[in-house]
C-alpha cells in the first residue's frame, strides 16, 4: 500500500481518537454537560429540555456518542448561549484571523530559524556559534506573552508607532483593498515579532544540531575534497540533509505553535480562535470551548500529516520502499 | 621530475590526551602514471599521510613541519582557498564507506558531474553530462542509472560510481583510502583490475592505501611500508614481497611479521601467529626502532638509535639496523 | 547513546560543571532556590498587606520597597518571592508526576515488546502531537482552578516527551548482548529492568527530567496569565496577569511587570541551560565546546 | 570532538554563508525572494503611514468595557444597553444636557390627580417608515402596567389603565397621584412590530434588530467586539452632527487607553482609576471627573427560592451585618478608586441632595472588625482553622463565593480587598472572574441563582430616587432585583412615597426606606462613583459635562449636540 495511503489512514485514526478524547473530556468526564452549561446560562426548563434531547443524554453512553459523531458531521458544533449563535459561525469568523497570523509568523520563524541555525552550525567551534546557541537558549525560554507584554509597552506606550490591539483599525473606512490589508498588515508586525522571537530559537537549536551532525557525514569530506567552495559545501550539501531531521522535530513545534498563539492573541486582542478560547473560558461557553479545542487538534494532525508527506517526498531513501 | 615530493613531513593531531605525531618525518615519491601502495596496520599514520596531500585533514590535525610538492609546486603551506584549484582537479580522492561517502539526497549523476563544471567553467551542461555518462560506462555502470540514488545501488556499484567521481576531472593523482575493505573478494579484484586498467588507461597515478599486502602485491608498481608513523620499508612490489610471494625476501622485520599474516595458497596450511605486543603510543617521545620492542631480531642498537632508510639496491629503501642489504649473508 | 555515561550521578555534575552552559545553569538554579526558600523569612513586607492611601498605588521603587508596589499597594519584591515558590513547587511538582509516568511508560514499552508497546506508543504519539496548552485550558476550566489540579493537568501533560526518549534508550539497552545473557542465566525480567536497564536509562531520564521542569513552570506562568491558576496563591504568572489587567503597562510601571518575567526566565534558562549541558554529556557530538 | 572541518585557522576567506549553493540557481533566487518579501512586506507597510480612518467629523466613536445584553428594552437591565437604546428608541418626555425635562414624543406631559395626559407630537415615523401613533404609546404602556415587564415595571405599579381619547393624546391613569412621571423613562416600541409577540414571546425576544424613532437607526452588532447605529435623517428633532455613533469593546485598561490615545476611538465612558491620571496628562484630550448618581455595590443572595445555591447562612442578618463591619470602605476608596470615588452608604448617592440619607456614628455599619467578631461569635461561629477562619458546626470553612466582572478591574481589587479584610474577621471569599454577560445571567437566574456575593454598580435611569429605591422592590425580582430582596415593609414605604406630591413628607419617607435597607445588608455598597470620562478634543466639541456624565447618563443630548471636529 502506498505510503501516503498508509499515512492518511493514520492521520483519519488519530482524530476518530481526537474526536473521541474530545466527546469524553466535555460530555462524560465533567458529569452532566448540560449542568456544566446550565451553570453560568440563565437557561429556562424548556431550554434545558431540548439539550437533553440535542445532545441525545436520554439514550446510553454509545448512544450519545453517536449523536455527538452525527452532530460533528452535520457541521454542528453545538449551539452557545453567550453569543446566542450556533458555535460553528462564531469559530468560522475566528478562524482565518488565526490562520493569518499563524502563516506569517511561521513562514518568518521556519526561514530565519533554519538560515540562524544553518549559519550558527556552519561556524561551529568558534565564537559566533556559541554565542549564537546562547541567544537561542534565552529566546526559547522566554514565555510568550511576556514578550508580548514588553513589546506592548515598548511600541504602545514608551515609543509608540505601532498598533497593539485588534486586527485592523476600529470602523475604519478603507479606499481600496490594498489600504485595508495594509491596516492589517500594520497591526500583524508586533504578534508575528512576539511569536518570532521565542519560536526562531526552536529551529535555530534544531537545525544548529542537525547541521553538525550532518557536517561530520564522509560525504561532506568527498564534498571538501571536490575543491567545492565553503557555501557550496554547507548550503548545497549540508543543508538539504540538516533539513530532514528538522522537519520531523517540526511536529513538536507545531503543537507549541497552537500554545504561542493563544497567548498571543490574549496579549494583541487578535480576533482570532485564541482570543476565543480565551473567552470562552471566562464566559464559562463549553461548547465553544470544545469546538475551538476539537479544531486546534484536528489542524495540528492535518498539520503533522502534511509534514510528514513533505519529508516523504524530500528524503528519497525513505520514497523508495514499496 | 617526479609529479609528488613529500619530503620529512610531519603531521601531528592535538587531542585532549596530548599531541600525537601521526605521522613523524616521512619522505615519499611518486612518479607520473606509478600505482604506489601505502601499507601498514591501522592507525600507522597512512590514511593521514595521504589525505595531507589534498589538505582534508581533521580538524586537529596540522602539517607541523616538511613539505608536499606537487609537479614541483610547495602545496603543503597552501590555505583553503588556495588549495581549491587542486582538489579534484588535479588530486581527487576515492573513498572507503562508498554509501556514506556519496551524498544520500542527490543524485549519483549529478554527484559525479558536480566538479566538472566547478573546476573548469569552459564545459558547458551538456558536454559536462555526456562526459558523466562516458565515465558511468567506463566503470561498468548504464548511463541511464545516473537519475538514481546512493542507497539504490550494491557496495561494489557504489565504489565504481566513487572511481567514476573520482576521475571526472582527469586528475593527475587519485588516492584511493581502503577502496576495497567492505567488499567480498569476488568484488575486489574487479574494483582492482578496473583501477588498475583506469590508472594506465589515462595515464594517471594513483597512490592505493590498504592493510591488505596480498591486493598490493598484485596490483601496484611501488610499495611502501608504514609503521607508527614512519616509512620502514619501500621499493618495487617484487622486490619487498618477492615476484611470487613464495620466498619471503622482505628485508625489514616488521615486513616480514606482515607477509607471514597471511595464508599462503601454495604453502601448506599452517597456524599464523600475529606479531605480539601494541605498536608504541605516539604521544609518548620516541627513540630508537619503533618496531624495537616488538622485533624478535632487535639488538641493542636498535633501541638507542633510530635507523634511517638505507638503498637496498635500484631504490628499494630499508629503516633498520639488522636487515642487511642483498648480496650480504643473510644471517 | 553511547557508553561513556557516567552512570554515577555526582561524577555527571562534575563534568556538567566543567561545561561553561553547565556552570551558567548550577549557578541560576541554586540563585532562584536560595531566593525561594530563603526569601519568604527575610520579606521587608507582607506580601498581601495592602497600601495605605491612594499614593502606594503602582509606587515606583522607593522608601522601603525595593520593587515599587502594585495595583493594591502591596509590595512588589515579597511578592516575587512568594511568586517563586510557586512557580518551582508546580514546576517540580508536576515534572516529577510526568516522569514517573513518562519514564515507567518508555521502559515498560520499550523492554515488552509486541503489542504492549504499540498501543502504549500509539497513546504517547497522540498526547505528544495534541497541543497542550488548549487541552490545559480546557481541563482547568472543567475541573476548577486549585493548585492540585493544575499540577495534575500539566504533569498529566508532559510525560509523552519522556516516554519517547527513554523508550528508544530502553530499545538500545535491550539489544546489548548482556540482556539476552541475564535473561538466560534465568534472572526475572523486574530484577533485569533494575539492574540492567534503570541504572543506564537513569542519566538520560535526568537529563530530559530537567528540560520538562522548565517546561512546565512555562505551562504554569501561561496558565496562570490566561486567569486560569490558583486565585488564592501569588505564582509568578498571576502577577504578569493582575500587571496587565490592572494597567501597570499603560503608566510604564516596569518594576511591576518586568520582575516575574525575569524571574521566570530566570529559571526556566537555569533548567534549560543545565538540561542542554547534561544532552551534551550524554551526546558529546552536539558539543558547543562552551 | 571529532568533526571534520577545513582547517579554519588558515581560511582566510570570510565567506558569509547566503543562498542556497548548488542545488540549483532557480530554487535559490525563488528562496531569496520568498524570505524577502515575508520580511520586507510588513515593513513596507509600516513605511507608508496609518490607514485614513473613518473622516472623524461623522462617526462618534465610543469604546467601553463590557458589551450590552439585548436590544429588547422589557428584559435589558446592562447600563450599556440602556444607553444604546436611549439613541433607538425616544421616551415621550427626555432630560436635556442641564437635567432639565425637556418635551420629546409628547410636546407636554400634565399630571393632574390620579392621571398624566400627554399631547403627541405629530408627523413622526418610525425607522421602517411606519406613522407614529397614540396606539404606539397605549400598547408600550399597557404592555409594561398590566403584566409588571422588565426594569421599567417599577414606574406603573399604581397603574390603572391608558386610554387614547384621539389620536394626539394619552391619558394614562393610576390608583394615586404619581411623584415621578413615567413618560421620562419608558422607551415607547412600535406597536405593529410587537403585538404580534406573547409576554412570554417578548421575555424570550433578543431584538436583534431594533425599530424605533430615535435619532439614532441600528446599524450593527458583533457579539463580544462592535455595536453601531447611524443618523437617521428623517428624525423630528434637529439632525445631530454625528453620522453615527460606535461602541467597541475593550476588555484590558491599557488597551483602551491607548486606543484613545492613538485616535482609534473618541471618548471612554468609564475610565479606569489607574489610567486617568494617565489620559489626564494628555493634551489632546479633556478628562474629566463628575459627581455621578451611581455607585458599585457588593450583592448579597438572599433568594428564598428553593432552587437557590446560595450560601443558606447569608439569610441571617448578622452574618451580612458582620460582613458589612468587616468591609473597609476607605480602604477600597483610596486603593481600588485612587481615591477618585466617595465612601457610601445608604443606596442613594448624595448628588440626590436632601433626599440622600447619611448614617450616624454609631449606626454606621463599616470597618469595624471586633463587631464583626462580636456578631459572629454570638452567630456560634467560635471555632477557628489554622489560618484563622471560622469553622461552621459540621466543621467546614465558613466561606462564601464572590464573582466579579473580570474587565471592570476597580471590581476585581474591590473584590480583593474585601477577600483580605473578610479574612481578618476569619470568613474566606474565593473570587472569581467573570465575563459581563457571564455574571449577568448567573446573578439573574432568578429561579437557580448559583452564587454568594457579586461585586457589580447601578447608575440611577432617572434625577429621581425611586428609580435606585425601587431596584430591591419584591415586584423587581426578574426585573432590576439582583438579590432577590424581598421586605413587604419595604414595599409599602416605596408605594407611599410613589404617591406621596408633598416634597418635605417625601424625603422623610426615602430617608426612612435608606436606613431600612442599609441595615438590612442586602447590598454593601463601598463606594459612590465619580464618574471618569476622557474624550478627544480635536474630534468632539459641544459636550456639557452634565453632573452623572457626558455619556452613560441618563439624558442622551450630548449625542445630539457633539459637533465634529473643534
Amino acid at each position: 500500500m502506498p505510503y501516503i495511503a498508509r499515512r492518511t489512514l493514520t492521520l483519519l485514526s488519530s482524530i476518530v481518537a481526537i474526536v473521541t478524547f474530545n466527546f469524553l473530556l466535555f460530555h462524560i468526564i465533567p458529569g452532566d454537560p448540560i449542568r456544566l452549561i446550565a451553570r453560568s446560562q440563565h437557561l429556562t426548563a424548556d431550554e434545558i429540555a431540548k439539550l437533553h434531547h440535542e445532545y441525545g443524554l436520554d439514550g446510553s453512553l454509545f448512544s450519545q456518542y453517536l449523536t455527538y459523531l452525527k452532530n460533528l458531521l452535520h457541521g454542528d458544533l453545538g449551539f452557545s448561549f453567550t453569543y446566542q449563535e450556533p458555535v460553528i459561525d462564531i469559530v468560522k469568523r475566528t478562524v482565518g484571523n488565526t490562520a493569518l497570523l499563524l502563516t506569517t509568523s511561521t513562514l518568518i520563524v521556519v526561514i530565519a530559524g533554519v538560515l540562524i541555525g544553518v549559519f550558527a552550525g556552519s561556524r561551529h567551534g568558534k565564537r559566533s556559534d556559541s554565542s549564537t546557541v546562547i541567544a537561542a537558549l534565552v529566546a526559547w525560554s522566554l514565555p510568550t506573552f511576556w514578550v508580548g507584554m514588553l513589546l506592548v509597552f515598548t511600541f504602545g506606550v514608551w515609543i509608540g508607532g505601532l498598533p497593539i490591539s485588534g486586527i485592523k483599525t476600529p470602523h475604519a473606512i478603507y479606499d481600496n483593498i490594498f489600504q485595508k490589508w495594509q491596516d492589517i498588515g500594520m497591526h500583524l508586525i508586533l504578534p508575528t515579532l512576539t511569536l518570532a522571537i521565542v519560536d526562531i530559537a526552536f529551529f535555530v537549536i534544531i537545525s544548529r544540531t542537525s547541521l553538525i551532525e550532518v557536517m561530520s557525514e564522509d560525504y561532506m569530506l568527498t564534498a571538501r575534497g571536490k575543491g567545492l567552495s565553503r557555501r557550496t559545501i554547507v548550503w548545497g550539501h549540508g543543508f538539504r540533509n540538516a533539513l530532514l531531521p528538522v522537519l520531523t522535530a517540526s511536529v513538536l513545534y507545531i503543537s507549541a505553535l497552537v500554545g504561542g498563539a493563544i497567548q498571543v492573541e490574549v496579549v494583541y486582542s487578535w480576533p482570532g480562535m485564541g482570543l476565543l478560547t480565551y473567552n470562552s473560558v471566562l464566559s464559562r461557553d463549553y461548547p465553544v470551548l470544545e469546538a475551538c479545542f476539537l479544531i486546534t487538534a484536528v489542524a495540528v494532525l492535518v498539520a503533522n500529516f502534511a509534514t510528514d508527506l513533505l519529508y516523504h517526498k524530500l528524503d528519497p531513501r525513505v520514497g523508495v520502499q514499496k | 621530475m617526479s609529479l609528488l615530493e613529500i619530503s620529512n613531513l610531519r603531521v601531528a593531531y592535538d587531542s585532549p590526551a596530548g599531541t600525537v605525531m601521526a605521522v613523524d618525518g616521512v619522505d615519499f615519491s611518486i612518479e607520473p602514471g606509478e600505482f604506489v601502495g601505502l601499507a601498514g596496520e591501522s592507525g600507522c599514520g597512512k590514511t593521514t599521510l595521504a589525505m595531507s596531500i589534498p589538505q582534508l585533514l581533521p580538524r586537529m590535525a596540522r602539517i607541523t613541519e616538511g613539505s608536499i610538492r606537487f609537479d614541483g609546486q610547495l602545496i603543503s603551506d597552501l590555505n583553503e582557498e588556495q588549495m581549491k584549484p587542486f582538489r579534484w582537479k588535479d588530486i581527487s580522492v576515492i573513498f572507503q564507506g562508498a554509501l556514506n561517502a556519496l551524498n544520500p539526497v542527490q543524485s549519483i549523476g549529478s554527484q559525479i558531474q558536480e566538479p566538472i563544471r566547478v573546476h573548469d567553467s569552459s564545459v558547458n551542461e551538456v558536454q559536462a553530462h555526456e562526459r558523466m555518462c562516458d565515465l558511468l560506462e567506463a566503470v561498468g555502470i548504464p548511463a541511464k542509472r545516473a537519475l538514481d540514488y546512493p542507497h539504490q545501488f550494491s557496495g561494489g556499484m557504489r565504489q565504481r560510481v566513487m572511481i567514476a567521481m573520482a576521475l571526472a576531472c582527469q586528475p593527475k593523482l587519485v588516492i584511493a583510502d581502503e577502496p576495497i575493505t567492505a567488499l567480498d573478494v569476488m568484488t575486489q579484484a574487479q574494483i582492482m583490475d578496473l583501477l588498475r586498467s583506469l590508472c594506465d588507461k589515462f595515464d594517471l597515478s594513483m597512490i592505493l592505501i590498504s592493510h591488505d599486502l596480498s591486493v598490493l602485491a598484485q596490483t601496484c608498481d611501488r610499495v611502501a611500508v608504514m609503521y607508527a608513523g614512519k616509512i620502514v620499508e619501500t621499493g618495487r612490489a617484487e622486490d619487498v614481497f618477492g615476484n611470487d610471494g613464495a620466498k619471503s625476501r622482505a628485508d625489514h622485520p616488521y615486513t616480514q611479521r606482515l607477509l607471514k599474516a597471511y595464508p599462503n595458497i601454495n604453502h601448506e596450511r599452517v597456524f599464523i601467529d600475529g606479531i605480539p605486543g601494541m605498536p608504541p603510543d605516539l604521544s609518548q617521545p620516541q627513540h630508537g626502532c619503533r618496531f624495537a620492542d616488538r622485533c624478535d631480531l632487535a639488538i641493542a642498537r636498535c633501541a638507542s638509535e633510530e635507523p634511517r632508510l638505507s638503498n637496498f639496491g635500484n631504490n628499494h629503501q630499508v629503516a633498520c639496523h639488522v636487515a642487511t642489504p642483498p648480496g650480504a649473508n643473510y644471517s | 547513546m553511547n557508553d561513556v555515561t557516567p552512570t554515577h550521578p555526582t561524577g555527571m555534575v562534575r563534568q556538567l560543571w566543567r561545561l561553561g552552559l553547565g556552570r551558567a545553569g548550577i549557578i541560576i538554579l541554586i540563585a532562584v532556590a536560595f531566593a525561594a526558600i530563603v526569601g519568604p523569612m527575610i520579606f521587608p513586607f507582607d506580601p498581601a498587606a495592602v497600601g495605605a492611601d491612594a499614593s502606594s498605588i503602582l509606587q515606583a521603587p522607593g522608601n522601603g520597597h525595593i520593587l515599587g508596589t502594585d495595583e493594591l499597594g502591596r509590595d512588589v519584591f515579597s511578592q516575587l518571592l512568594t511568586g517563586a515558590r510557586i512557580s518551582l513547587f508546580v514546576g517540580v511538582m508536576a515534572t516529577i508526576i510526568s516522569t514517573i509516568i513518562g519514564a515507567s511508560l518508555g521502559i515498560f514499552a520499550g523492554y515488552y515488546q509486541g503489542p504492549a508497546d504499540t498501543v502504549l506508543m500509539s497513546i504517547t504519539d497522540f498526547f505528544l502531537v495534541v497541543p497542550a496548552l488548549p487541552l490545559m485550558i480546557a481541563m482547568g476550566a472543567i475541573f476548577g482552578q486549585n493548585l492540585s489540579i493544575i499540577i495534575l493537568v500539566i504533569g498529566f501533560l508532559s510525560w509523552p516527551r519522556t516516554a519517547r526518549i527513554v523508550r528508544s534508550q530502553t530499545l538500545t539497552l535491550r539489544e546489548r548482548q548482556y540482556i539476552p545473557r541475564a535473561r538466560s542465566l534465568g534472572a526475572k525480567n523486574m530484577r533485569i529492568l533494575r539492574v540492567n536497564i534503570l541504572p543506564h536509562v537513569m542519566p538520560l531520564i535526568i537529563a530530559n527530567t530537567i528540560l520538562v521542569v522548565a517546561g512546565c513552570i512555562l505551562s504554569e506562568a501561561t496558565l496562570s496569565f490566561i486567569g486560569l491558576g490558583d486565585p488564592d496563591r501569588i505564582s509568578w504568572g498571576s502577577m504578569l496577569h493582575f500587571s496587565f489587567v490592572s494597567g501597570a503597562i499603560g503608566r510604564g510601571a516596569w518594576w511591576y511587570f518586568l520582575p516575574p518575567g525575569i524571574g521566570i526566565l530566570f529559571v526556566v534558562l537555569g533548567f534549560t541551560l543545565a538540561g542542554q549541558a547534561l544532552e551534551q554529556i550524554t551526546n558529546p557530538r552536539l558539543a558547543a565546546d562552551v | 570532538m571529532v568533526s571534520i572541518e577545513t582547517s579554519e585557522n588558515t581560511s582566510a576567506d570570510a565567506n558569509s554563508v547566503q543562498g542556497f549553493g548548488s542545488f540549483s540557481r532557480r530554487n535559490f533566487i525563488r528562496a531569496a525572494a520568498l524570505t524577502g518579501s515575508i520580511v520586507v512586506v510588513p515593513g513596507f507597510l509600516a513605511a507608508c503611514g496609518s490607514p485614513k480612518t473613518a473622516p472623524t467629523n461623522a462617526m462618534l466613536r465610543v469604546g467601553w468595557k463590557s458589551d450590552i445584553d439585548t436590544f429588547n428594552p422589557f428584559t435589558t437591565v446592562t447600563t450599556e444597553a440602556i444607553e444604546v437604546q436611549s439613541l433607538i428608541y425616544d421616551k415621550l418626555m427626555d432630560y436635556g444636557t442641564d437635567l432639565k425635562i425637556e418635551p420629546s414624543l409628547a410636546t407636554s406631559s400634565t399630571a393632574a390627580g390620579n392621571t398624566i395626559t400627554y399631547v403627541l407630537r405629530e408627523s413622526v415615523t418610525w425607522h421602517d417608515g411606519t406613522p407614529f401613533t397614540a396606539d404606539d404609546v397605549v400598547y408600550t404602556f399597557d404592555l409594561i402596567g398590566k403584566n409588571q415587564l422588565g426594569i421599567n415595571a417599577q414606574w406603573l405599579t399604581d397603574y390603572q389603565s391608558v386610554t387614547a381619547p384621539d389620536a394626539k393624546t394619552v391619558v394614562v391613569a393610576f390608583k394615586a397621584p404619581q411623584a415621578f412621571d413615567p413618560g421620562l423613562v419608558i422607551p415607547i416600541v412600535p406597536k405593529h412590530i410587537w403585538e404580534a409577540k406573547t409576554v412570554e414571546q417578548i421575555k424570550k425576544d433578543t431584538n436583534a434588530s431594533p425599530i424605533g424613532t430615535g435619532p439614532f437607526k441600528f446599524e450593527a452588532r458583533t457579539q463580544g467586539q462592535l455595536v453601531s447605529v447611524t443618523r437617521n435623517d428623517t428624525w423630528w428633532g434637529k439632525a445631530p452632527s454625528a453620522i453615527g455613533v460606535s461602541w467597541s469593546l475593550y476588555t484590558n485598561d491599557d488597551l483602551q487607553a491607548q486606543a484613545l490615545k492613538n485616535g482609534d476611538i473618541d471618548i471612554i465612558p468609564q475610565v479606569a482609576p489607574t489610567v486617568f491620571d494617565g489620559l489626564k496628562a494628555d493634551k489632546d484630550l479633556t478628562s474629566v471627573a463628575l459627581d455621578s448618581f451611581s455607585f458599585h455595590h457588593i450583592g448579597v443572595n438572599v433568594s428564598k427560592v428553593p432552587g437557590s445555591k446560595g450560601n443558606p447562612l447569608l439569610l441571617q442578618r448578622e452574618i451580612r451585618q458582620a460582613l458589612g463591619y468587616a468591609l473597609d470602605r476607605d480602604q477600597i476608596v483610596q486603593i481600588a478608586y485612587a481615591g477618585y470615588a466617595k465612601a457610601a452608604a445608604s443606596i442613594l448617592p448624595p448628588s440626590f441632595g436632601d433626599s440622600y440619607w447619611e448614617p450616624s456614628a454609631d449606626q454606621a455599619i463599616n470597618n469595624n472588625p471586633d463587631k464583626a467578631n462580636a456578631l459572629l461569635d454570638a452567630a456560634g461561629f467560635t471555632k477557628r482553622d489554622s489560618k484563622g477562619i471560622r469553622q461552621t458546626k459540621d466543621g467546614k470553612a465558613l466561606s462564601f463565593r464572590i464573582i466579579a466582572i473580570s474587565s471592570t478591574s476597580v471590581d476585581v481589587r474591590t473584590a480583593q480587598l474585601f477577600q483580605a479584610s473578610a479574612a481578618k474577621v476569619g470568613i474566606k471569599l474565593t473570587l472569581a472572574a467573570l465575563d459581563s454577560d457571564t455574571l449577568a445571567s448567573t446573578v439573574y437566574n432568578t429561579d437557580a441563582p448559583d452564587w454568594d456575593l457579586f461585586v457589580w454598580g447601578w447608575d440611577s435611569g432617572v434625577n429621581d430616587p425611586s428609580y435606585l429605591l425601587g431596584v430591591p422592590l419584591t415586584s423587581q425580582i426578574g426585573g432590576n432585583n439582583d438579590v432577590f430582596y424581598s421586605n413587604p415593609e419595604y414595599d409599602a414605604l416605596y408605594t407611599k412615597q410613589a404617591t406621596e406630591i408633598d416634597p418635605a413628607k417625601r424625603v422623610e419617607l426615602v430617608k426612612q426606606m435608606q436606613q431600612m435597607f442599609y441595615e438590612d445588608c442586602a447590598y454593601l455598597i463601598p463606594v459612590y462613583l465619580e464618574k471618569l470620562q476622557s474624550y478627544r478634543t480635536a474630534n468632539w466639541s459641544n459636550l456639557t459635562e452634565t453632573p452623572g456624565g457626558i455619556v452613560f447618563n441618563f439624558t442622551r443630548d450630548n449625542y445630539l449636540k457633539a459637533q465634529a471636529g473643534n
